[in-house]
């Protein structure tokens, strides 16, 4: 396309960022990565919460969680270890104090949820059902920091297949699947979750890391172990967003390690419908917007009309 | 609570090690409460990755400038150079491009007026003391109790005696004040005030040392604590301090940035509070 | 340890950094990760090679390769990515023409081998059974930048048991294999190879990544992924190492991410009996020798008279 | 060959975008010859993780100062800003502290004198044609032909006017010298001097014009090629080019740090050497 064309182009109109994931309909393709954006209230007044493509909240279970001993993260080079250990107010408290918030809001919510048991999977499933604010959820079986978490759902295809199963029977929701990094061939455990019944699929979850204080000789994180997110791992997270869209027909949201536009477009470009925003807003509270408009003027620059041009557009 | 994105005004070395930021920042000082704390972007660009929290020394105006400008408005903070985001924050220049997320947390309660005020600094911790001292001076006698390794650690104390504060230096090695610990000097200023109420903020032993002597006396204790922090805001859930009543089989978290960083010593689990591996002071990730 | 103490063992002499690997004595536990000091004399110039603990060569193999199209490397944040695709002269070259400059430093060779196919695993195995200057042979089973270049076999326990006991049987030196960290568990494979015969273990290799050119909308490595190293990796590999070292018995080296001196204490601390340097040659091409000097003036800091005081210290 | 640790005696720009900067480095001079390159580390602390490649535009000796001290040694690079890296270089200061590795690689032959020499920069291609202008001029007729997009992208010309070198400048824009590609001007001159040698560097579309040039009228060329590197010294394999009689099946490649960055241009494979994705210009990674 010549220069004369997309100069006209970006004169005329803005390009459609709008994109659909298992159904929910998003204004964009931006939305926060789980457990780094609270319940969303939190953020509120650093951004306007209208503007980003939908809330993922916190991972929820069916119980409170009180999580793991501190400290609970360690700063490392261009990333950041957490085990927080899944803490969060429980299924029932978050329905009846945090979603009164979101309610108000123009902009999908998708709950994050876990479970300790298969049971719990399936019972938080059914909760989520009845309520008309919830968009659709994300099935957390990739957590690394907590033996419940699902990492043992999430690094076993099998496991991972009979959970997702379950939790369909259970839900009347989109269903999104977020996987763990933490395997030898992640699109194994894509094609499996598909075949159960995702409705998209989320990669990835943290990388299981650790590091050490060598005055006092102890790990930096009282768990020992933690998840890596952030830059750092950002090669490993677009090389296995295109290996799992190679795989599966569902949508693919790509997370991990996104701090600017260029960083979301590399994920885009690979294949994945959407993206999420994680340890960035810790850095910036306001980087999902800067993300946003990013994505808007490349559009304009490239003279890409709607983002489904650049969805996949990858060149080999 | 917004994030300036703003500038330097001034980064001076105050006493070897530490040093004292101006930072401009319209509109600050309004909602800033004594014990509140902001994150402080070092650069724009990586790394360091996370944000560093620092509590708020002051807040206040720069003079309107011959040229008509108006009044700037700033918020300070004094902090102590120990790992690599301090150290690049010591060689930032007036003009560069920073970040300053705030202000952020549950600062001091003011408490009752007719109560005698001490507060008790130990080094940096000292920082989250003036504004606290400056609210208290208008109703209250305020005394603060200064302590240090030596006298580079004490910062600012004169400072505090223009507000009108009766201030008591100490230092490990007696190289300015009396030597020895503050909590020696505490002692003997709750024998004299035994109905005072303390406000403290320090090193983990120092608090710790304030909190046996407060609750044997049951003097009214608040704390301002350090914690690890990435948000800031509530939604990382990574600054958790044990609360009271905590266990391992019924946990109970309290949220610093959120719930803190400033605690009535009730609020905490004391047992607990300062077994656990510290800070990677100085390794410069 | 009193202060006082330490003061007094620092003035009386120096710690001891001597540690053994599979038989091979090495004079402190500082090595050259393999494919990034090429055969040595490269960097000649700017180190004292009798001082670092050994020599690890570029990868090997029976016949010379030419390794894969350009780009071959791509800088990412604290990371590159590399898909150099194991070029090398061949073993016999390497014997005629490389060797000779290392027969004249008073340092141990460890030669990084792989093969295309189980044979020549083998052959080449036998091959360096009969040079005197190899001190020992690093079996590279996890190179994920080429189909042959072991990462089959390094991601299959089972396959990676074959191969060890085949060069096990063709080899009469000491046997260092190295491991891929993309992999599910990596204590599984350790356990494998060490009962397969291995008499140590290195980890961590590459982590396979990818990065794209948003402009060109292309990858930024003509072979499309890479291994990605440098210090972003590191709590990954410190993470694994400390997972070997629970799973295994023979010692193990741990390689991934160091930079400086500290990095290195984390890796021994959890275990490691030696550790590599890899990506930080080119950074600073006497990475090592600031790392061997930092180890020594960290243990007499803390009194340590002894490196092994030191390995495994890990408090938890 | 050497790792110099030492600090920036200036750093100016000289035309928009385009930096020089001279570097501290007794010795270097005697070692260095015309086309060699050094590989710069931008800051001690990281990132950019990877060293920069950069040719060496000129050694020389700042003069002894009024209090006695002795002349300082230096080289020279000039830079342009593309990407995070020589972004941060632009903002280095006098004092700061850098590496450089050098001086690396294989550089220019001379050839013979008595043949006229036609040196051809693009840009930023100029760097490496100064030391050797420097070299050719002693016993050659020397003609630089000077390429760029906009009279910006011209420099330090006036400076190889001064070694005795015929200058001729075109720019693209014509704002300055001639205006149209450097190559129309290289046919004008080979058709005078038919058997003049060439030496080439600049952007590749500009090299690949040059050969195709050169070749047909069987003019002897070397070229200076960019190339990704991470070592500089021969050892990661990350900078290969494809050599003569490359082939998928056969494929040969040569190292660009150690066997180049000078190729003379028989060597390369001319029909693949520019199809490949190039630099992710400005990405800032
Ligand atoms: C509420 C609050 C208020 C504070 N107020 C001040 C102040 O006014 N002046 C001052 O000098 N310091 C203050 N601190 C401590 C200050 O945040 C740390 O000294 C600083 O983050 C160290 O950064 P670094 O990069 O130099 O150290 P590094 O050790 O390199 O930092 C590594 C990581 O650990 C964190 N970290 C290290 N030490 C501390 C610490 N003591 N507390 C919390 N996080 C830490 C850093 O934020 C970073 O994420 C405060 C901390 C908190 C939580
Ligand atoms: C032998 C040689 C000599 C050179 N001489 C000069 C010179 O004299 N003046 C000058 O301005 N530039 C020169 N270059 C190009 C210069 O190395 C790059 O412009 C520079 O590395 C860009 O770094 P960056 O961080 O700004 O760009 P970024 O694009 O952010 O860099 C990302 C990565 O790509 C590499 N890279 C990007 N562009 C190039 C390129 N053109 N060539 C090689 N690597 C690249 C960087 O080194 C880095 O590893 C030379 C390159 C080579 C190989
Ligand atoms: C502090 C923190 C808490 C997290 N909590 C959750 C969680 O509750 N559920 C979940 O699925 N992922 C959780 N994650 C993982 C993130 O959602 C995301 O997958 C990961 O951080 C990688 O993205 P990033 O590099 O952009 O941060 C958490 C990450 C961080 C840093
Ligand atoms: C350019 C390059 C080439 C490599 N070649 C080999 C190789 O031939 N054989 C091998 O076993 N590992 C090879 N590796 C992996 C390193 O030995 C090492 O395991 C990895 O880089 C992690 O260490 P680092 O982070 O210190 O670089 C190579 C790494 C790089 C960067
Ligand atoms: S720092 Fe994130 S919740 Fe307190
Ligand atoms: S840059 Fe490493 S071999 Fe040339």
């Amino acid at each position: 396309m010549s220069k004369k064309t997309n100069e006209k182009k970006a004169q005329n109109k803005r390009p459609n960022l709008a994109v659909e994931i298992a159904g929910i309909k998003l204004k964009n393709p931006v939305m926060p990565a789980s457990g780094t954006f609270g319940y969303g209230e939190e953020y509120a007044p650093f951004l306007d919460l209208e503007r980003i493509g939908a809330i993922v909240t916190k991972g929820l279970s069916l119980k409170p969680k009180a999580g793991n001993p501190t400290p609970r993260i360690a700063e490392t080079i261009s990333g950041m270890l957490n085990a927080i250990g899944l803490q969060n107010v429980g299924v029932d408290a978050f329905i009846a104090h945090k979603l009164p918030f979101l309610r108000e809001i123009n902009t999908p919510v998708i709950v994050n949820f876990f479970g300790n048991t298969l049971e719990e999977y399936g019972e938080v499933a059914k909760r989520l059902s009845d309520i008309p604010e919830v968009a659709g959820v994300e099935l957390n079986i990739s957590c690394p920091n907590v033996k419940q978490g699902g990492i043992v759902f999430g690094t076993d295809p099998k496991a991972a297949s009979e959970v997702v199963s379950l939790v369909r029977k259970n839900l009347t929701k989109p269903l999104i699947v977020k996987l763990t990094p933490n395997v030898t061939d992640i699109s194994v455990t894509a094609r499996a979750v598909e075949e159960a019944g995702a409705d998209a699929i989320c990669c990835i979850n943290t990388l299981t890391g650790m590091a050490v204080d060598v005055k006092t000789r102890r790990p930096r994180l009282a768990n020992k172990t933690g998840g890596l997110s952030g830059p750092a791992i950002r090669p490993i997270a677009v090389r296995m967003v295109h290996q799992v869209v190679q795989a599966v027909k569902v949508p693919v949201i790509g997370v991990g390690g996104i701090v600017r536009p260029v960083d979301a477009l590399e994920f885009l470009i690979v294949g994945a419908t959407a993206v999420q925003v994680g340890t960035a807003n810790f850095v910036d509270p306001a980087a999902m917007i800067t993300i946003i408009d990013g994505i808007e003027a490349f559009c304009v620059e490239e003279g890409i009309e709607d983002i489904h041009e650049l969805i996949g557009s990858l060149k080999v | 609570m917004k994030n300036y994105k703003t500038v330097i005004l001034s980064n001076q070395e105050i006493s070897p090690g530490y040093f004292r930021m101006r930072i401009l920042t319209p509109g600050f000082g309004e909602k800033a409460k004594p014990g509140q704390f902001l994150m402080f972007r070092v650069q724009l660009s990586l790394p360091p990755l996370l944000r560093r929290p620092f509590g708020i020394f002051r807040t206040g105006f720069m003079p309107a400038d011959c040229e008509g400008q108006p009044p700037k408005e700033f918020v300070e903070i004094l902090y102590k150079v120990v790992g690599r985001g301090t150290d690049i924050m010591s060689r930032l220049q007036v003009g560069n491009q920073v970040e300053v997320l705030g202000p952020l947390g549950r600062g001091f309660d003011l408490g009752n007026p007719a109560e005698e005020k001490i507060l008790v600094g130990g080094g940096i911790g000292l920082v989250p003391l003036y504004m606290l001292a400056n609210e208290l001076t208008h109703k209250s006698s305020v005394r603060l109790l200064m302590g240090g390794r030596t006298r580079d650690d004490i910062l600012a104390v004169t400072e505090f005696e223009r507000l009108g504060v009766e201030t008591y230096v100490s230092t490990d090695d007696g190289s300015l004040g009396e030597e020895g610990l503050v909590t020696q000097v505490l002692k003997r200023k709750l024998d004299k005030f035994p109905n005072a109420s303390v406000y403290a903020c320090g090193p983990m032993p120092m608090i710790e040392a304030v909190q046996a002597i407060c609750e044997e006396r049951g003097v009214s204790l608040q704390v301002s604590l350090e914690a690890l922090m990435a948000c800031g805001v509530g939604a990382c859930l990574g600054c958790v301090v044990k609360g009271a009543g905590h266990s391992e089989s019924t946990p109970r978290y309290l949220c610093s940035c959120k719930e803190g960083p400033v605690f009535r010593a009730e609020q905490l689990d004391w047992k607990k509070l300062g077994q656990e591996p510290g800070f990677c002071e100085g390794c410069k990730i």
